[in-house]
């Protein structure tokens, strides 16, 4: 039988477990203060990361999808977004939002419960999706700015979207793709393989021995790297943006890394969690990588990077007041639940506007 | 003016703005070189091109969740599904994409679409192509649902529709596509949203109904008069959100009301008009809402379909019955 | 007896039925090791086994698809979707597979399906995950849509899904799936489909309601009762097809309805009830039939989600109004 | 970069466009009765769609979609069912169907209109599915019947399901690969590449080179044939199908032939195909094919193939007067609508049900 198609998929390292260069560093990576405003950026992550957790806990903020361990994958692909790219994120993107320039603290009433959160104020990621919470919607919503793009033959403009491994398996995940292809569309893709979706591992998903083979099925050139290298994670999605915005066409990317948070803060991983998987993953962690590459190539010492705790601990806490401010004296009118519903609101609606904010003023006058 | 089929209305409304309007965009499976399964956009690709009208892989949800995409970039995108049958691969997309962007984005964003579906039977066509299920679009906060009976309603809602900011799901009764003829002035005027037509005027009972089903409605209300009842006929024209006002004076006047829609009968929109009327007009009634419905069952392959449609007899049965009480 | 919440009676049932009958399976997303993202299969895994309840890939169009093949080998599935406002991706294989093989095939195959989902707000959830859309499936013919207030109701009506030849979607109250603790013996024994149960008797009034608003409108009777307004409350239990002659019987004796719903109020559950009232019941009624709904507004999140809800004194307003009426 | 995966689509033939044996026959192919036997049975298929097309301009059934040219997919693949196996096809699966023993006169009854027609009397088929209208819907379904059998551990069956190339498109198609790949399921899944969706041509579906490809999205075997030629199709299909029978798990398998009728009765393919590319086509259409094959040989003569054809006519025949007998003499009575959507028809349906057979009887007895 002769063959007719044949396909390979490559892994793309640049730091290893050890943190030892593997590979010749792409050029932006010999800059070492560019590399320290990554470690910093992955630092911001995991602060806030760890205060909305407590947040959460304290019963200040909802349901909460932490980042931990996948710090790399979201700064390292979010810090190839340029100021007319468009986002089109998932739940877990938290740190590629910010990276683009949405606000921690939108991100912080958004899962606070308050819908302004993805009314970002930024003028640089006002055309940015929000949050997609129903799976593998966000990547056709990508393919669609995308086509909008390419419609408008806005060369150097691309869309950045991100999926978790769990996700792939959704079929609209695959429509998305196979569409890009076809159209030839400047979309990247990023899968956070984090190992995990809530409980089920990622071998229980797919007989695929790699999440990047999806894209063969639709015939887009697709890759891995090692998630924990936030090198390897820029330079891949840095290419492929590039590629995209310059008429190339999409790419699929699959970040490996690991989930080393819960779920969300309303998972428990430890009941389906083998504890000594996540021993392993912890030493593999993208904090740790980049942060000994740092102190060993002698860019920064030790004590500067606990000095970096420091700034982001005030940095996060800037955050949280803001957050504070707004919901506590800032709240959103209950009207609001009716004022973006269309562009005008229906005769037939405006009754149960009146209704709601009467109802809310008597119970206020202490009804 | 030329003399125009609905199905030539529908061509004639996306052409007209597509011409005035460089954002609006057609894209549907078979809508570029085909022209459409119907032919509903026959000459478009020729006219504006194939970046314009675009053949699309086969996923409907991909259309819906692209044109939500594209729609919040600013473009227009008329994506056409090929059957309301098959609109439910696409119906994730519509409920938690479209039909909620501006409101969860407080305004940043939103999605000008339109989903234009031929909808309902009586075209003997194979199975899982006569559904009318208008009502699950009618229950989704953000939509707006749009249904026209005639070739003049087809070309003004449809260009209310491409210009309405936010998503609208646009029901061509297909049965009626090529039924009748009508004059139209292809002058760009829209019809209003959310007004309801009043298609006859009468003093007895109160006849509401939308889409293909307005064919048999007006038979039903000649066939009346003929033995007497006057019947005043609604055509709602916008299924979501209704104009209620115009159904409450017609029900103040005449105190009866029979609706009738193709769709099965639990559920239609036909009893969210019944239950609006029985909420606000209650005492404006002398005999009980009648319901002239597709039954409770999975609408029959092409021999039996015509039994489960809401036939002419079968109106005229439920007003006589709705005169006759007491 | 166990002193059970209305999930554990959901786990409860289902541990039954799977004891006693090998065809039935248990499957979706995190139901096996983790038990369910809200426990609902929680030790089921460890009892019956990695092949009976099976953590499924991501994909709920997958879930119910796959469901549908194995009902029609004479399995019984019950598929749980981790929350309604992800079944959109499923409802084609609701839709087109699961509530028409029987019919398609004149009987020979069938789909002794249950789906099981949590639904429903007012627990802070984030976006997408407190919708009640229940009258999108009521509107399918073909489909048994059942809804608990109760453990009992719980696990009467589950083990009657479960037994119950044909697909039934089973929507499970997720506030209320912690809130009351209730006696319930493991007997098997099933509560009877497409029937209401009358939970307080009363003169004045009837209300009804069904799933986790059966709280507040209880609730607002024993309020109302203070002021001396007798309610029935009626739960529908069975939403689809709806047991009419219960509720018919309760307005003929109070000649008054307020209907009270969580999900939107246009095309609810509750407009269906309305009209059939309107349609059979019309002259009994001394009243306009009151409906207590969400806004037809889209769920807002956590910080405002109370105010979309019905809360009791909507619903003791509501009462009064009805109850003024003159 | 390091290749961490690699694939290969392989294309199988065994008779090119000449009718010459490329390869070693598979030895059920040195069997010439067995070939003439496939031979007759494309031609019956050929026969039945030119008649059921001339119903339907007479008026006298609904939309057909034929199989013109793509009736080596169907024999082929059809007659690797056994007794024990479940077919799940797809709306142009006639030919598959009638191979594994649906009647010829029970499509002739579900494409005029007849919901009968698909409660298949033969007990072979029992279990296998309806048409399925609803694009790639079938292949989950597919996916489940073959859950079912692995669930009860009955090996030595499997499934059959099939697909346009243009289905391919849907989500649904992909999220039945990747489970059948998960979990190891006895399915086997034909893609008929029939080069058109409609009016869309394969190459505005997908960038890929191959369909077969997408099987490796899902971690399956995957692999090309020759739908032109029925020996090739049965070869991978039966080898496909024993594996899955044998707990080898799933396998797809992409046809390429030519659609050379319209989509279906309603459509207009002069309104866009090439006329050239149709006569291309033609040239390497499957009976021809294997006539010539089987003369060249010495198995049949050019008269025997004549014959054959006057049998195929008798024999569909019998077919298009069991139809009309059925459709004229024993019509469905109108309750049926009701009778079978549940077990047992609620209370609230029952009044419904009366109500049209009262209205049917009044209507016949002349109001
Ligand atoms: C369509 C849909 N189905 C189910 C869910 C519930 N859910 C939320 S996250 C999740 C797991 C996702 O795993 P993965 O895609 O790997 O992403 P991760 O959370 O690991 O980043 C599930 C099942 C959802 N949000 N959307
Ligand atoms: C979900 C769905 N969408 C659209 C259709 C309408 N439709 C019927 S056949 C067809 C083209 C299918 O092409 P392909 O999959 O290549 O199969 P072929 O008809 O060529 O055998 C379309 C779009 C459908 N039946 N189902
Ligand atoms: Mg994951
Ligand atoms: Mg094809």
């Amino acid at each position: 039988m002769p063959t007719v198609a044949s396909f390979e998929v490559s892994y793309l390292q640049y730091l290893d477990e050890n943190s030892q260069a593997v590979n010749d560093l792409p050029d932006f990576a010999k800059d070492t203060n560019l590399l320290t405003g990554l470690y910093k950026d992955m630092l911001f992550a995991r602060t806030l990361d760890y205060r909305a957790m407590s947040l959460q806990r304290m019963g200040k903020m909802g349901t909460y999808p932490g980042t931990l361990g996948q710090e790399a994958v979201g700064v390292g692909s979010g810090s190839c977004l340029g100021d007319d790219d468009v986002l089109v994120p998932y739940y877990r993107g938290s740190n590629t939002m910010i990276q683009h320039g949405v606000k921690p603290h939108e991100l912080l009433l958004y899962w606070g419960g308050d819908e302004r959160g993805s009314d970002f104020k930024n003028p640089r990621v006002r055309q940015d999706f929000p949050i997609a919470v129903p799976i593998a919607t966000q990547c056709l919503h990508a393919a669609g700015v995308a086509t909008a793009m390419k419609a408008r033959g806005q060369t150097g403009r691309a869309v950045l979207t991100e999926i978790g491994e769990g996700g792939t398996s959704e079929g609209e995940f695959y429509e998305a793709l196979n569409v890009a292809g076809v159209w030839n569309l400047p979309l990247v893709c990023v899968i956070n393989n984090n190992q995990w979706a809530i409980s089920v591992p990622a071998e229980m998903q797919t007989a695929c021995e790699t999440f990047a083979q999806k894209g063969i099925a639709a015939g887009i050139e697709s890759l891995q790297v090692d998630g924990n290298d936030v090198i390897a994670v820029k330079d891949a999605v840095g290419r492929a943006m590039e590629k995209a915005r310059s008429g190339g066409g999409p790419t699929l990317i699959e970040a490996i890394c690991y989930r080393l948070c819960d779920h969300t803060t309303a998972d428990d991983a430890s009941r389906y969690d083998d504890p000594e998987a996540r021993e392993e993953a912890w030493a593999k962690e993208p904090l740790k990588r980049l942060g000994d590459y740092l102190v060993n190539l002698g860019a920064v010492t030790k004590k500067q990077l606990e000095e970096f705790e420091v700034e982001a601990k005030e940095a996060v806490e800037k955050e949280v007041e803001i957050y504070f401010d707004t919901i506590l004296n800032n709240p959103q009118p209950v009207g609001a639940m009716f004022d973006y519903l269309y562009a005008e609101l229906p005769e037939k609606t405006k009754a149960q506007r009146e209704e709601v904010i009467a109802r809310d003023l008597r119970a206020r006058e202490g009804g | 003016m030329p003399t125009v089929t609905l199905i030539e209305a529908v061509t004639m409304a996306m052409d007209h703005e597509m011409s005035v309007d460089e954002d609006v965009v057609v894209l549907g499976e078979d809508v570029g070189r085909n022209g459409g399964v119907f032919r509903a956009t026959d000459g478009l690709q020729e006219k504006h091109g194939e970046d314009r009208v675009i053949d699309t892989p086969l996923a409907e949800a991909m259309i819906a969740g692209l044109s939500v995409g594209m729609a919040a970039q600013g473009m227009k995108p008329i994506a056409e599904l090929q059957f309301m049958g098959f609109m439910f691969p696409a119906f994730n997309q519509i409920v938690t994409g479209a039909a909620r962007l501006r409101n969860r984005t407080r305004g940043r964003l939103s999605v000008p679409l339109v989903v234009r579906m031929p909808y309902g039977g009586g075209i003997h066509a194979p199975e899982h192509h006569s559904e009318s299920t208008e009502a699950l679009f009618a229950h989704i906060p953000g939509l707006k649902v749009v249904t026209p009976s005639s070739p003049a309603r087809a070309y003004g809602l449809l260009l209310a529709a491409i210009r309405d900011p936010d998503p609208v799901i646009f029901l061509e009764p297909k049965r009626i596509y090529r039924m009748v003829k009508q004059e139209i002035e292809d002058d760009g005027e829209a019809y209003p949203l959310e007004t309801c037509f009043i298609d006859r005027e009468g003093d007895d009972v109160t006849l509401v109904s939308w889409g293909a089903t307005m064919h048999e409605t007006l038979l039903a209300a000649d066939e009346l008069a003929d033995e007497g009842i006057s019947c005043e006929v609604i055509d709602i024209a916008t299924i979501a959100p209704l104009d209620m006002p115009t159904i409450f004076d017609s029900v103040e006047k005449t105190g009866r009301v029979v609706i009738v829609q193709e769709a099965a009968k639990t559920g239609g929109v036909g009893s969210e008009i019944a239950a609006e009327i029985s909420e606000h007009r209650l005492m404006s009634l002398i005999a009980p809402i009648g319901r002239v419905a597709g039954y409770d069952a999975i609408m029959p392959l092409a021999k039996m379909e015509r039994h489960y449609m809401p036939q002419v007899v079968r109106i005229t049965d439920e007003v006589k019955k709705v005169m006759d009480y007491s």
